[in-house]
């Protein structure tokens, strides 16, 4: 595909470089793949919602209140489903991550722009395979599919793990396209110690998903082919060992958290600096952090096991080992809170969101050290506790992460800005209607109730009861944030190419950017967070 | 590593391309030849536990043959060598862990069914789909062991585990409900495939399911009897002693199709 | 179709609707459920001796997050008031500082250190049960519990255990994972088909422990709980002799799911003791014809003085005989033979059922 | 596309551009090797498990039938290497002949393979619950031919996409879109097709050779 030549003067950008429909689902842009994928990802974050609210409502009291138990499951089981699979795994990294990386390494296009292209399809087809079970038969597993249940369960667990199957391939692509991007396509002067943290976050994220996925693609092919023929791996019925399946689940599965936390922690590592107008607190030392979460992750998944019948020996290792995540984590967070330290801290609505994730991953990353502790985890694993653990994690970490950096780069996609008090505003919906959610599911956690209940003891309704009017909350914040969003679209007061003076490289170029990003290549001479304000 | 640091002129158009030689290609290609025939001659000996020790670093040698000169990897830049070597440490991490689960759990041995139930031996009932007190005697003890938590067992669909259902488990005694009949041809489909909360009971050999399904219709005030028609329509070919599904020696895909559409279904 | 969303569940829906807008008229109401959220903190009680100390565990992990947490948050707030944007004001640049570095890095890693230990020592306890526990199998089925004991009795979904004698509970499955918890005990473990796993504990409190399933297994999962009785010395001696027991009526709060307990297993059932049981298994499945229980050898080892002990494999590697090795070897007998005898066993796969193994057990046990 | 010495717009030489595309497949090649690692571990844990089983397993494989196919990945792999090392030197002719005669013993190896299947599935020897051979092997039998036909289907579907990918490689060298300047495609197809050989020499040994 050899490259338009006429660019129309001043306005001429990647979003009115091609007209029609094709010039977007046909589209080589990073850019403009990045779109499709936002939109996608928030069309199923919306359904992942409304299940996640069905859920919620269904448990505002004890007994039936809106659906049957095995609704109930399918309920969960999509909302984990939908969540995990189709939100927050590409949620950041192929949506942000297509649109920004490329342009903050100085580079035209991603490595390998049809393979882009490709893995966004990837994510389509199997997306669509797997929530069309909705029309057949729906599904009742939970999203890990352990089995044997998965292998016995009547509904149609098949298709929606070929679904994981191919989505993992769309990840895959995205992970190859960043490493040999960032390896091969940065722009004169930018070296490894120059480059910005949230490229160091993702080009850790896509050595996660280059190793680990494709063990998932393996393991949900092995699970299609157990239930399809019975090849009696994990099947105990046919000879097979059901924890064995767990290992090679969580083998993907665990480091999956971190790349669903990592491009979160990448973002507020952008937005700190950029609203402290200070370089970031022990550059190094956050970049390496990330490293060592990255490659921690690959060798604590066993301590989701504790009680699934794991030896003591493994037990053990894996309870020393997850310990150490909590080294490299703190540093981070802490690395944070210093860079605030003796800055000039702007009250702009991603650095609120920024506060927001520091507040909540702070809670989630602590309560990880209970579940990480092996006495305390035989108590407190398969209770709400770890549902609410892993919420304070994924949702106010990547959840946040993600709002902050939407905020913060919205009026580079768009060249459009915001209303900045309604922002500030729903930002604070967000942050209560979370934490009355999920804060209340703590307590629940550790009196006893157990996760993936239809139905509870009278004595856990109040706590539950609060904990559906946060989602409430929730709900309507998210609302509200999609409303001025889209509204600023095409309606928001014209922002201009760098609103917050930020040093790294695609506040360096028109908002919208140009189609090829850069009309000459960079040239880059200084770190990425040597603001030098006068 | 400074070539990789910017990809600013230059660097790249002096990098000089390595080329295989063709010499050096088929002298690797007879190395590899020779071992293989190594591999192969060498099992003939038993050598206990180092059959398997040589034939692995045999494998090894060839691989990293393989990897360094058709590949090329002794050329490559170590970016690449490094790239590829990481796979492997990680495929350690993955085995050294899942071992330390898996082959030292005192408690936790992989067992259970040896072999698949439809295949286990010569069938004990001839014509299972004829109602005798034999396999009605056989259909109690299996539904005793496996039926009676949900439907109870007098048959009336109020086992302990029951009250948690929506709908509620089949009630035997009586004859509303069956959409489809109470024929055993029927019954023996719904064990197969499953219904709502009922799980698929497709594991028992046919004439479990035939037994079981003996059993439950005396439960009821009549007996439906199967026609011809319903038989055959349920698969059964009347004029062999067994259920043609048995013994499986037909390829799998016919089978695996089967399962699939009716997980869509 | 998903939600199944025909006439009854519209009309459902439409009644919850108008219920939810009486609730929500009084927005004091929600606010009464927020104060008794607060007053339900902490945790369950305490009903084993291990349960206290637990607890410190615990409360140690929850005094330190919670002075990490302030950390945290109170550096984050005062310096974003302190430092705020104003006329003026100008960011220091700092790049960082080694020292503070290293030390932030290592406090955590000593600490995390010790929480490690202190977990690992707790846990140690909870795999280690006393050697004169008394034993009661565990088979969890979609979806109830059932109780075995050595006196052949089975109870569904209730089981009594005696105040101050350790109790072991070996647990498997017969169809998917169950997950067994009583949170007043702070003990869990999978029960897993195919596997046997145990937990052990020594009750303290009298009175009713809620039991949970946690792992998920279907339609009724959250329907499969039951109780746990700690009984006191007259009431377990009464039960021991079949006396129906008098405790408070089963707590059964559950619209859903609430199973009533099985009258009918409270008293021995008629096949005698489960070791008894065993023996009539032994008899009627044909393991006499090999297995002897007076020590004579026959074409097989004879039972006796055999349990718990060390055999000799004919691959020379030693195993202990105990509830694996006897599943596995009923359902996969030529796997682990003993050293001496030729491998001819039969499989019993599908002739004996996880409740016939058990008697099993008891049996080969009871032979001294 | 159009130009063949022309490279695509954000790469600033067509050299920039090769060394990312190759760097791109041994990336890939990462991944397929974590994609097989799962199967290397279930087939480590049941043969730990079971020292007896392989031993009484593996006899119902043909290690002839096995012995060729490893001697027909090799000759392909070298018939690979000298069409790359031809392709480099710009020597298209030979290049595609080399491409061809690859393509042809790729075709070998799956008739052969497909003739040891047809006789597995005759017998019986299938994976876990479709096993059905007229008499007990072990116990675990059917987990062995559950990893047999996992491992083996899976590498023989990559032997497939193999001869896909080399047959449009093939045409386009006979169309003569690769140069001594370009030949990107034809080394990432080598490297590719080398990997396949790679996992079958495991392979051939660990299934047909365990003693």
């Amino acid at each position: 595909m050899s490259h338009d030549e006429h660019h129309a003067g001043e306005s001429s950008n990647y979003l009115n470089h091609g007209k029609g429909i094709m010039s977007w689902l046909a589209t080589l842009d990073h850019k403009r793949i990045g779109i499709m994928y936002l939109w996608t990802t928030l069309l199923f974050f919306f359904f992942g919602g409304i299940a996640a609210l069905l859920v919620r409502y269904e448990l505002i009291a004890p007994g039936q209140t809106i659906m049957t138990a095995d609704q109930y499951n399918k309920a969960f089981t999509y909302h984990g489903t939908i969540m995990v699979f189709m939100v927050i795994i590409p949620l950041i990294p192929a949506a942000l991550g297509n649109f920004f990386l490329p342009m903050q390494v100085g580079a035209k296009d991603v490595a390998f722009p049809r393979l882009n292209l490709a893995s966004y399809y990837v994510y389509l087809a199997g997306a669509a395979l797997a929530t069309s079970t909705l029309f057949l038969k729906g599904v009742d597993t939970g999203w890990t599919f352990y089995t044997p249940y998965s292998i016995r369960t009547g509904t149609n667990a098949s298709m929606v793990v070929m679904g994981a199957f191919i989505m993992g391939f769309s990840s895959i692509f995205t992970g190859l396209n960043f490493i040999v991007t960032i390896h091969k396509l940065r722009a004169p002067g930018l070296t490894w110690s120059r480059l910005p943290l949230f490229c160091w976050a993702l080009y850790a994220t896509s050595i996660i998903q280059v190793l680990a996925t494709p063990v998932i693609a393996l393991t949900t092919f092995l699970l299609f082919l157990e239930r399809a023929m019975g090849i009696g791996i994990f099947d105990p019925a046919l000879g097979g060992d059901p924890v064995l399946f767990q290992h090679f689940f969580w083998f993907y599965s665990h480091p999956a958290v971190y790349i669903m936390v990592l491009p979160g922690m990448g973002v507020i590592n952008e937005i700190i600096p950029v609203f402290s107008r200070k370089p970031m607190f022990g550059y190094t030392a956050m970049a390496l952090a990330i490293f060592g979460i990255a490659l921690v992750s690959f060798v604590v998944w066993g301590h989701h096991m504790f009680v699934s019948n794991q030896s003591d020996l493994a037990n053990f290792l894996f309870s020393l080992i997850t310990m150490f995540v909590a080294v490299p984590t703190g540093v981070k967070v802490f690395g944070w809170v210093a860079t605030m330290y003796k800055g000039r801290i702007i009250f702009k609505t991603p650095m609120l969101y920024a506060f927001a994730f520091l507040f909540v991953f702070t809670i989630g990353g602590l309560t990880g050290i209970f579940l990480a502790t092996l006495a305390s985890d035989v108590h407190l694993t398969h209770t709400y506790f770890v549902v609410a653990h892993f919420h304070y994690v994924m949702v106010g970490g990547t959840i946040m992460a993600f709002l902050g950096g939407m905020h913060y780069w919205w009026p580079k996609i768009w060249g459009r800005m915001y209303n900045e008090t309604q922002a500030k505003l729903a930002c604070l919906v967000i942050f209560l209607g979370f934490n009355v959610t999920f804060f209340p599911q703590f307590v629940l956690g550790s009196r006893g109730m157990p996760r993936r209940y239809y139905d509870y003891l009278p004595e856990f309704t109040a706590l539950n009861r609060m904990s559906t009017y946060g989602s409430w909350m929730i709900g309507a914040g998210l609302l509200w944030v999609a409303i001025y969003m889209i509204y600023a679209i095409y309606r928001g007061e014209k922002a201009s190419s760098n609103p917050w003076n930020a040093m790294t490289l695609e506040w360096q170029t028109t908002s919208p950017p140009h189609h090829e990003n850069f009309t000459t290549i960079p040239k880059v001479t200084d770190g990425p967070y040597e603001f030098k304000d006068a | 590593m400074s070539h990789d640091n910017h990809h600013s002129g230059g660097s790249h158009e002096e990098h000089k391309h390595h080329i295989l030689p063709e010499s050096m290609g088929i002298k690797i290609w007879l190395i590899l030849l020779f071992f293989t025939f190594i591999t192969v001659w060498i099992a003939q000996f038993d050598f206990g536990a180092w059959n398997f020790i040589i034939a692995m670093a045999v494998a090894t040698f060839k691989a990293t043959l393989v990897c360094m000169f058709f590949m090329g990897l002794k050329y490559d830049s170590k970016e690449n060598v490094v790239i590829f070597c990481t796979s492997f440490l990680f495929v350690t991490f993955f085995m050294i862990l899942t071992f330390a689960d898996v082959l030292i759990r005192s408690d936790s041995i992989p067992k259970g069914e040896a072999f698949f139930k439809t295949a286990s031996g010569p069938a004990k009932f001839k014509k299972p789909w004829n109602s005798t007190p034999e396999i009605v005697a056989h259909g109690k003890a299996l539904f005793d062991a496996q039926c009676v938590t949900c439907h109870g067992s007098a048959g009336q669909g109020n086992g302990p585990a029951s009250a948690g259902l929506n709908p509620k488990p089949r009630n035997f005694t009586a004859t509303d409900g069956w959409k489809n009949g109470r024929k055993p041809s029927v019954i023996v489909g719904t064990l197969t495939k499953g219904l709502n909360s009922m799980p698929a009971f497709a594991t028992l050999p046919a004439e479990d399911r035939w037994a079981l399904a003996h059993y439950v219709t005396q439960f009821g005030p009549s007996i439906d009897k199967d026609s011809p028609a319903d038989l055959t329509k349920a698969g059964v070919d009347t004029s062999k002693d067994v259920i043609g599904e048995v013994v499986s020696k037909s390829v799998p895909v016919d089978f695996v199709i089967e399962r699939m559409s009716e997980d869509n279904r | 179709m998903f939600f199944g969303a025909d006439n009854a569940g519209v009309m459902k829906l439409y009644c919850e609707y108008k219920q939810m807008k009486s609730l929500l008229k009084g927005a004091w109401t929600s606010m009464f459920f927020v104060t008794e959220a607060l007053a339900q903190t902490g945790l369950p009680p305490q009903g084993t001796e291990y349960a206290a100390r637990f607890d410190s565990l615990y409360n140690f992990l929850i005094g330190l997050s919670a002075f990490f947490f302030a950390i945290v948050i109170i550096g984050m707030v005062v310096f974003a008031i302190k430092y705020r944007d104003r006329a003026g004001w100008k960011a220091k640049y700092i790049h960082g500082n080694t020292a503070l570095e290293i030390f932030w890095t290592a406090i955590p890693t000593v600490l995390v250190l010790i929480v490690f230990a202190w977990g690992w020592i707790l846990y140690k306890d909870i795999r280690t049960p006393p050697s004169d526990a008394m034993e009661i199998k565990v088979i969890g089925k979609q979806w109830l519990w059932q109780f075995q004991y050595e006196d052949g009795r089975t109870l569904v979904n209730e089981v009594y255990v005696p105040v101050g004698k350790p109790v072991k509970l070996i647990m498997t499955s017969d169809d998917v994972l169950h997950g067994f918890f009583i949170p007043n005990f702070r003990i869990k473990r999978d029960v897993v088909p195919g596997m046997h796993g145990y937990i052990w504990f020594e009750a303290t409190k009298e009175g009713r422990h809620q039991v949970y399933c946690t792992a998920y297994c279907g339609t009724a999962h959250s329907g499969m709980l039951a109780s746990l009785y700690a009984l006191n010395e007259k009431d377990w001696s009464d039960f021991q002799r079949g006396k129906k027991i008098n405790v408070e009526p089963a707590h059964i709060p559950l619209a859903f799911g609430g199973v009533a307990p099985n009258d009918s297993g409270a008293a021995p059932s008629s096949g005698g003791s489960l070791a008894e049981q065993g023996k009539k298994l032994s008899q009627t499945k044909g393991c006499v014809a090999c297995h002897t229980e007076d020590g004579t050898t026959r074409i097989g080892p004879s039972y006796k003085g055999l349990w718990g002990s060390k055999v000799e494999l004919a691959d020379g590697s030693t195993v202990i005989f105990n509830e694996d090795y006897v599943t596995e070897s009923i359902y996969e007998p030529n796997k682990k033979v003993v050293k001496g005898f030729v491998p001819s066993m039969p499989t019993f796969k599908g002739q004996v059922s996880a409740e016939e193994i058990n008697a099993l057990i008891a049996y080969f046990k009871s032979i001294k | 596309m159009g130009n063949k010495n022309h490279h695509a717009h954000h790469f600033e030489s067509a050299a920039a551009e090769f060394e990312a595309s190759k760097q791109g497949l041994w990336v890939f090649l990462v991944n397929e090797v974590l994609f097989f690692a799962g199967l290397f571990v279930a087939y480590a844990i049941y043969r730990i498990l079971n020292p007896d089983l392989m031993h009484e397993a593996h006899k119902y494989l043909n290690w002839k039938l096995g012995a060729t196919n490893t001697v027909v990945l090799i000759c392909s792999s070298l018939t690979m290497a000298l069409g790359v090392t031809a392709a480099q030197k710009g020597q298209q002719k030979k290049s595609a002949n080399l491409i061809l005669v690859t393509i042809l013993l790729a075709c070998v190896f799956l008739v052969i393979k497909y003739f040891e299947y047809m006789h597995k599935i005759h017998e019986g020897l299938l994976p876990g619950g479709l096993f059905s051979y007229h008499e007990p092997i072990h116990p675990k039998a059917p987990q062995f031919f559950s990893v047999y036909f996992v491992l083996t289907g899976l590498h023989g579907i990559h032997v497939i996409g193999g001869i896909v990918v080399l047959a449009w490689i093939y045409m386009r060298t006979l169309r003569g879109e690769f140069t001594d300047k370009y030949f990107t495609p034809v080394e990432c197809t080598g490297l590719y097709w080398h990997f396949v050989d790679l996992v079958w020499i495991y392979l051939f040994p660990l299934l047909y050779l365990a003693s």
